[in-house]
């Protein structure tokens, strides 16, 4: 539980501290970009912090590659 | 690089409020009587200005005054080289010259007055300031001019050797509070017409004159005029100490190392210029300026040159190794004595985990508290008056060091390792470095407690970016070694190669005129029977 | 470039939290047991019961200099089915969690070395927390806990008594071998070699066992004593070497630094005369002959005459060379009947030339490798010394002889 | 902003050295030992000359598009839509190759010092420092080698010279026993991990300030760090054998364990390993930077800055599934990873190389030149 307050807290800060000057800059793109990985990385971090498990990325390659 | 440091403080609006209030005349009149006036009133009627009126000339036909600040302007000179030509003159060859030309404050100025510093103004501004600053000021009814007589002479204390940085061989004055002694001392060691100086005058109210000194021709040009555009933009009302300068005009103020460096001493400024550094005085305070300045510059006395090479090497070597006590001692200990025990060996293991036995904290508080005691020692000694200050470590030192122990609040390993500490810090010869690596120590505990070695060395590393990272006036800070510079590195941290090795000018400051010393030329005699 | 100060300050608030949340392998000098000397010992069928000789600081240094009342050490134990299991049982009895990063020495008893000492083995080389440096010993004929429990005078803790005694008599005695657990697990591991741990025997009066008198005797009642070789087969123990045996193995591995070699008199069978090996140079080397290895050892020692009993002239080269050639019958004898036992009796390769036929031709190796043991018993092990006596220190002739002129 | 940083060639040459010991100090005596055997160093010496093909490879690509980052080729050859999914998929394998890293790291630190600590919390710290640096920009990542490059050089070599007593020259012995088959197919995973990764550094190589002698500061650093491997592959297998090697899976680390300086000195590996984080740190750090970039400059962004902070906060939890445990982590590096690496190390630079070359060929007179 507490982790997942802390994953909040710390990203709310980034968002507050990045994404202010980005939209004061008026830099879209980039804030669309920011965002994007911000929201993917806080979920990522919620969901393994809860323990579900995930499979690896690495399955998908080695997939492609066929092995 | 942008200096974001150039703030506007907020008194701003005071000094305009103050200005609103006293100055009513922008020129001097032609009257008399409305200057004086004008004078009394915008300095408050002060009773250390002093209004002497005096009638000139052969049928005492020029009313005249003469005004001063007791105290300021020397009173002797005042009585002797103004005021007394000036009365005594009337028989003299003053009424026909003067009869010939109309102008006879002209005429004052260029046959009465055996004074060396004679200025004429229209402003008013001017004159006050003149007068604020120990000028004499002589103004006639009928002219809208005055002149400016330099009569400066006020007490002051006398040359003595500094006290901030003291050594054992090599020159014993310090720089003192007045500029102008400051500037002469420079002088005094480079006699070189290339040796210039500006002048400016910064601070709303204070009216500071800050002085910048380099050595055309070998400093940067680009630093030159980088310091003087970053003096130039300071607005504030003040100027109190070299300190507000250092502040005002360094690169990035978010670090806890100085970037500029400051010295007490004329032979440091006077080396620095060589290197091709700019050197800013301040008037009222014996600390110098001297930009840009490296890392390693902070690590080196003066006397590190007048030393043998090889023995300054060798305390170089010291230093660089009490620097890297002085942050990480209480850091490497707790870290090994909570995390790598098996690289203790197991005697000394043995020894530690006895004297640790029944000691209520963990090592990292027991090592903050006994820090934390050390620092509060050291700033009382500094602040108490210096009789008591004595006491007070001596008081400390046994409080802490026997009682502690024997009440078994701390270890006695741990007041081993924090008196090390204490004294490899004081190694550091600049005082605001030292400063810098005391903060930082406590930092370093924080993370070995946490981490182990391995904290450290992310401390250490965040640490070392954060050096990197940082510039002054567009030097890297770590200079010769990152980036790197062979050639530079004869004279660092930890190296001072003999000065016939030392053939270059360091490329921080300066880019034409490298060459240092001939090469070629042998200044060293060969020794007798050689060969 | 704006915000890096923004950043720093983020990033350094994500670091206090952790730096407060952290401290999770931190433990305190004063929490731990350091554990000095371990001992394994099998207990029932299946269990093992493992003993920890732990240090209690205060005793050993501290503001009493080490005269205080306490033993310098305790001894917990527990029996349990593995060591990792059992060591964390071990917090049952004692108040800190025992530290093993100090060890010294690690004691098996003879039983267990007899079933094998795979089970233990992995975690000691798995964990983090164990060195690499430390003794291994089997205690011959006792259980290891008992050796464990002898007090010791001249060092404080039983544990460095046990740990120099080795140093020392591994390098100036040749009986010993100082086997650290490192060439332990290499020598089980290896299919060229076996591996051999010293022994060491308890002598004397037992009742003396855990008491402090025994410390406190000039003669003490009850002695560790190292001595011997225990021969491994795998990591079973298959048996001993005696003296002689011993001390041929140590030739061929060059183990020794120094040791003395007693000779009889060539004239007189009872009076004695020693030399004192200073150097030792040893070459093993491989050939094979008819698709078949065999095992060439030339072993040149340097030496001199440091008791001589006999009525010899040392003056004369005859008589220093007759003392090299005793030399080196006794040192090849001493070899040979190592190498006999081992071929013979144990059959289990602890000198290596698995290794050695391995280097020198890998495809026979291949096709031996799995009975090495059984190959070995067969091989031709021809050995050559060549001893040389430098000096005789200061006097030429022997006393007895100055006595009679 | 971040094109106009520059770093000079002989920073360049040390980052690249770093980048290529980082990770693989601790784990390729081992890769290598597990097939080779005793002939690891053999092994190693095939991977270096396969790496310094590849440099070559590199550094004509390099000079081909001079001032350009391969994302930028990437763009230009293959056009806008083609280069940019090129381009994310090069972004996708720096990803995964950071992650890789960032886990090594973490499971190298839980393993051998901090069983205790969650390897999150070794994670977070590393992450905090890389992502201020990478923050700093590369010139000031440049610095920073210049600042510890000579420690950690200096400290291998007393390193190396502290085993020397521990030598045990016939571990080497018998030389090529089972033939060079084991020993080929033991370099291709060496080949794979720090040599194929190079490509990565074509995104930093415009930085460099003088493009001649960048060229010669990629070989050097190559044969720098792959020299190092090599030593430490050898002494591995001279101090430990090659049995324990393999086994072992730092055999590096394993080896500073067997350092003692008298009765004073001794278990000095946390300080060797210490050496070990910087040089990782190094590595990390570099490809942090390159993901980030990559990603920049894929979309093209005006800076990369504001994206290092999410970067960070992504790659952690990415670290902790990438993989259940080390033996996957090991098992993927032998298999799965030379061929990932091959795509992006070879084969997308060998046709990137072609597409231009013919291009130059055809069409060089009619078009004068392709950039916006």
């Amino acid at each position: 539980m507490w982790s997942v307050i802390i994953i909040l807290v710390i990203s709310i800060l980034i968002t507050v501290f990045e994404g202010r000057t980005l939209l004061k800059e008026k830099k879209w793109k980039e804030l669309c970009t920011f965002s994007v990985l911000l929201l993917a990385g806080c979920i990522l971090n919620i969901v393994v912090s809860i323990g579900i498990e995930v499979p690896t990325p690495l399955e998908w390659i080695r997939m492609i590659y066929g092995l | 690089m942008k200096t974001k440091s150039l703030r506007k403080t907020k008194r701003t609006q005071i000094s305009t409020t103050h200005k609103d209030v006293n100055h009513q005349a922008l020129y001097i009149s032609t009257k008399l009587q409305e200057n004086i006036q004008n004078i009394t009133k915008s300095l408050g009627q002060s009773p250390d200005i002093i209004v002497r009126e005096c009638r000139l000339g052969r049928q005492n036909q020029i009313q005249a005054a003469i005004i001063y600040t007791t105290g300021l302007a020397d009173t002797k000179l005042v009585n002797k080289f103004i005021i007394e030509p000036l009365l005594t003159n009337h028989q003299n060859d003053f009424f026909e010259i003067q009869s010939k030309h109309e102008d006879s404050l002209h005429v004052i100025k260029q046959l009465l007055l055996p004074v060396g510093g004679i200025q004429e103004t229209m402003n008013f501004d001017t004159v006050l300031t003149k007068i604020l600053s120990g000028d004499t000021v002589l103004l006639c009814q009928g002219y809208d001019r005055c002149l400016l007589i330099a009569s400066k002479g006020w007490k002051q204390r006398g040359i003595e050797e500094p006290t901030s940085q003291t050594v054992i061989r090599g020159p014993k004055e310090g720089f003192t509070e007045n500029i102008a002694t400051n500037i002469a001392m420079i002088r005094r060691k480079i006699k070189d017409s290339n040796l210039w100086l500006e002048s400016f005058q910064v601070g709303r109210v204070t009216k500071t004159s800050v002085s910048i000194m380099y050595v055309n021709g070998i400093a940067k040009e680009k630093v030159v005029n980088e310091v003087r555009d970053r003096i130039k933009r300071i607005d504030i009302d003040g100027i109190l100490e070299s300190g507000y300068i250092e502040e005002l005009i360094q690169d990035k103020t978010f670090t806890l190392f100085p970037t500029i460096y400051n010295t007490e001493r004329p032979d440091v400024i006077a080396g620095g210029l060589l290197e091709g550094r700019v050197a800013i005085l301040v008037d009222g305070t014996p600390f110098v300026l001297l930009v840009p300045a490296i890392f390693t510059q902070f690590f080196q006395s003066a006397e590190d040159y007048y030393q043998r090479s090889d023995i300054s090497t060798l305390l170089r070597v010291l230093r660089y190794f009490s620097l890297i006590i002085s942050m990480l001692g209480p850091a490497f200990y707790i870290a090994i004595t909570t995390f790598h025990q098996d690289m203790l060996p197991p005697q000394l293991l043995i020894s530690l985990s006895a004297q640790r036995e029944g000691i209520p904290f963990p090592a990292f508080v027991e090592a903050f508290l006994m820090e934390l005691t050390f620092e509060l020692l050291r700033e009382a000694g500094t602040r108490l008056p210096r009789a008591v200050g004595q006491t007070i470590s001596i008081v400390g030192a046994l409080v802490i060091g026997q009682a502690a122990i024997q009440a078994g609040i701390v270890s006695p390993a741990m007041v081993i390792v924090v008196s090390i500490t204490a004294i490899a810090s004081f190694t550091i010869p600049s005082y605001n470095m030292a400063i810098a690596f005391r903060i930082l120590r406590f930092a370093m505990m924080t993370l070995a407690a946490s981490f182990g070695l391995f904290g450290i060395v992310a401390g250490f590393i965040l640490h070392i970016q954060n050096v990197c990272h940082l510039h002054s006036f567009g030097v890297p800070y770590m200079y010769p070694f990152g980036p790197n510079n062979t050639e530079d590195k004869k004279d660092t941290l930890y190296l001072r190669v003999p000065w016939w090795k030392m053939t270059k000018r360091p490329k921080t400051a300066s880019e034409k005129n490298v060459i240092r010393e001939n090469g070629t030329s042998v200044s060293k005699p060969e020794p007798e029977g050689s060969g | 470039m704006v915000d890096t100060k923004r950043l720093i300050k983020i990033l350094m608030f994500i670091l206090c939290t952790i730096i407060i949340v952290g401290c999770w392998n931190r433990r305190e000098l004063n929490d731990l047991a350091v554990s000095v000397a371990m001992g394994i010992d099998k207990q029932g069928e299946k269990q093992i019961l493992l003993s920890d000789q732990v240090l209690i600081p205060e005793a050993i240094s501290g503001k009493e200099g080490g005269t205080s009342t306490i033993a310098p050490v305790v001894l917990f134990q527990t029996s349990g089915y593995g060591i990792q299991e059992t060591a964390r049982k071990m917090t049952k009895r004692s108040t800190r969690k025992i530290y093993v990063g100090q060890l010294q020495i690690l004691i098996f008893g003879e039983e267990f070395a007899k079933e094998g000492l795979a089970k233990v083995l992995d975690h000691i080389t798995r964990d983090h927390e164990y060195r690499r440096d430390f003794y291994v010993a089997v205690a011959r004929g006792s259980k290891a806990q008992d050796i464990l429990k002898v007090f010791t005078a001249l060092e404080k803790t039983p544990a460095t008594k046990l740990k120099s005694a080795l140093d020392v008599s591994s390098k100036v005695w040749g009986e010993t071998s100082a086997i650290k657990i490192d060439d332990l697990v290499s020598a089980i591991i290896s299919k060229g070699k076996e591996a051999v741990v010293t022994g060491i025997t308890l002598e004397g009066d037992r009742k003396f066992i855990n008491k402090k008198q025994n410390a406190e005797k000039i003669s003490a009642p009850v002695k560790q004593i190292y001595s011997n070789l225990a021969v491994f087969k795998k990591d079973k123990l298959v048996g001993w070497l005696n003296e002689q045996e011993s001390i041929g193995y140590n030739y061929i591995q060059k183990n020794i630094k120094s040791t003395s070699v007693l000779l009889s008199c060539p004239k007189d069978n009872n009076k004695k005369i020693t030399v004192e090996l200073l150097n030792l140079k040893n070459e093993t080397k491989v050939v094979m002959k008819n698709g078949k290895p065999v095992i060439h050892l030339n072993i040149k020692t340097e030496g001199v005459i440091s008791d001589a009993q006999c009525s010899m002239d040392f003056t004369k080269p005859f008589s220093i060379s007759q003392v090299e050639q005793l030399t080196n019958n006794k040192i090849q004898k001493s070899i040979l009947l190592s190498v006999n036992t081992l071929q013979h009796k144990y059959k289990s390769d602890i000198f290596g030339f698995g290794e050695e036929v391995e280097r020198k031709s890998p495809e026979y190796w291949e096709h031996v490798k799995n009975n090495w043991n059984e190959v070995f018993s067969g091989i031709p092990v021809h050995v050559q010394v060549k001893s040389k006596v430098r000096q005789m220190y200061k006097t030429s002739k022997s006393f007895l002889e100055r006595m009679e002129e | 902003m971040a094109k106009k940083e520059k770093i000079e060639s002989t920073q360049f040459r040390k980052l690249i050295s770093l980048y290529i010991i980082g990770t693989s100090i601790l784990l390729i005596p081992s890769i290598l030992a597990s097939e080779a055997k005793q002939d690891a160093w053999f092994s190693a010496i095939i991977g270096m000359s396969a790496g310094l093909l590849l440099v070559w490879l590199y550094h004509t690509l390099g000079s081909f598009f001079p001032g350009k980052t391969l994302v930028e080729c990437n763009k230009e050859i293959f056009g806008k839509w083609l280069g940019t999914l090129l381009s994310f998929l090069m972004f996708m394998f720096s990803l995964i190759l950071t992650t890789l890293v960032l886990r090594n790291l973490g499971d190298f630190l839980t393993s051998s010092m901090f069983p205790e600590t969650p390897i999150s919390a070794i994670h977070i710290v590393y992450l905090c420092i890389v992502a201020i640096g990478a923050r700093y920009g590369i010139s000031n990542i440049a610095r920073t080698s210049d600042l510890f490059s000579p420690w950690i050089f200096s400290l291998f070599f007393i390193f190396v010279l502290l085993l020397i007593p521990k030598f045990e020259w016939k571990h080497i012995q018998p030389i090529l026993a089972k033939g060079v088959t084991p020993v080929l197919h033991s370099s291709i995973p060496y080949i794979g991990f720090p040599f194929l990764e190079l490509v990565l550094l074509l995104m930093i190589f415009p930085c460099v300030e003088n493009p001649k002698k960048a060229g010669k500061a990629f070989f050097t650093g190559t044969l720098i760090g792959a020299f190092v491997l090599f030593t430490i592959t050898l002494i591995s297998i001279f101090v430990l054998g090659a049995e324990s090697t393999a086994s072992n899976i730092y055999a590096s680390f394993e080896l500073a364990k067997k350092i003692e300086i008298g009765e004073f000195i001794q278990r000095v590996e946390v300080i060797i390993a210490l050496i070990w984080f910087i040089t990782i740190f190094f590595k990390l750090i570099i490809c942090f930077y390159i993901t980030v970039f990559c990603l920049s400059q894929t979309l093209n962004l005006s800076d990369y800055r504001p994206l290092t902070l999410p970067m960070a906060m992504l790659l952690l939890p990415l670290s902790i599934i990438i993989s259940p445990n080390i033996s996957y982590l090991i098992s993927f590096d032998t298999t799965v990873w030379p061929l990932y690496a091959l795509t992006f190390g070879l084969v997308l630079p060998l046709i990137l190389l072609g597409v231009a070359f013919m291009k130059k060929k055809f069409f060089s007179k009619n078009r004068p030149s392709q950039a916006e």
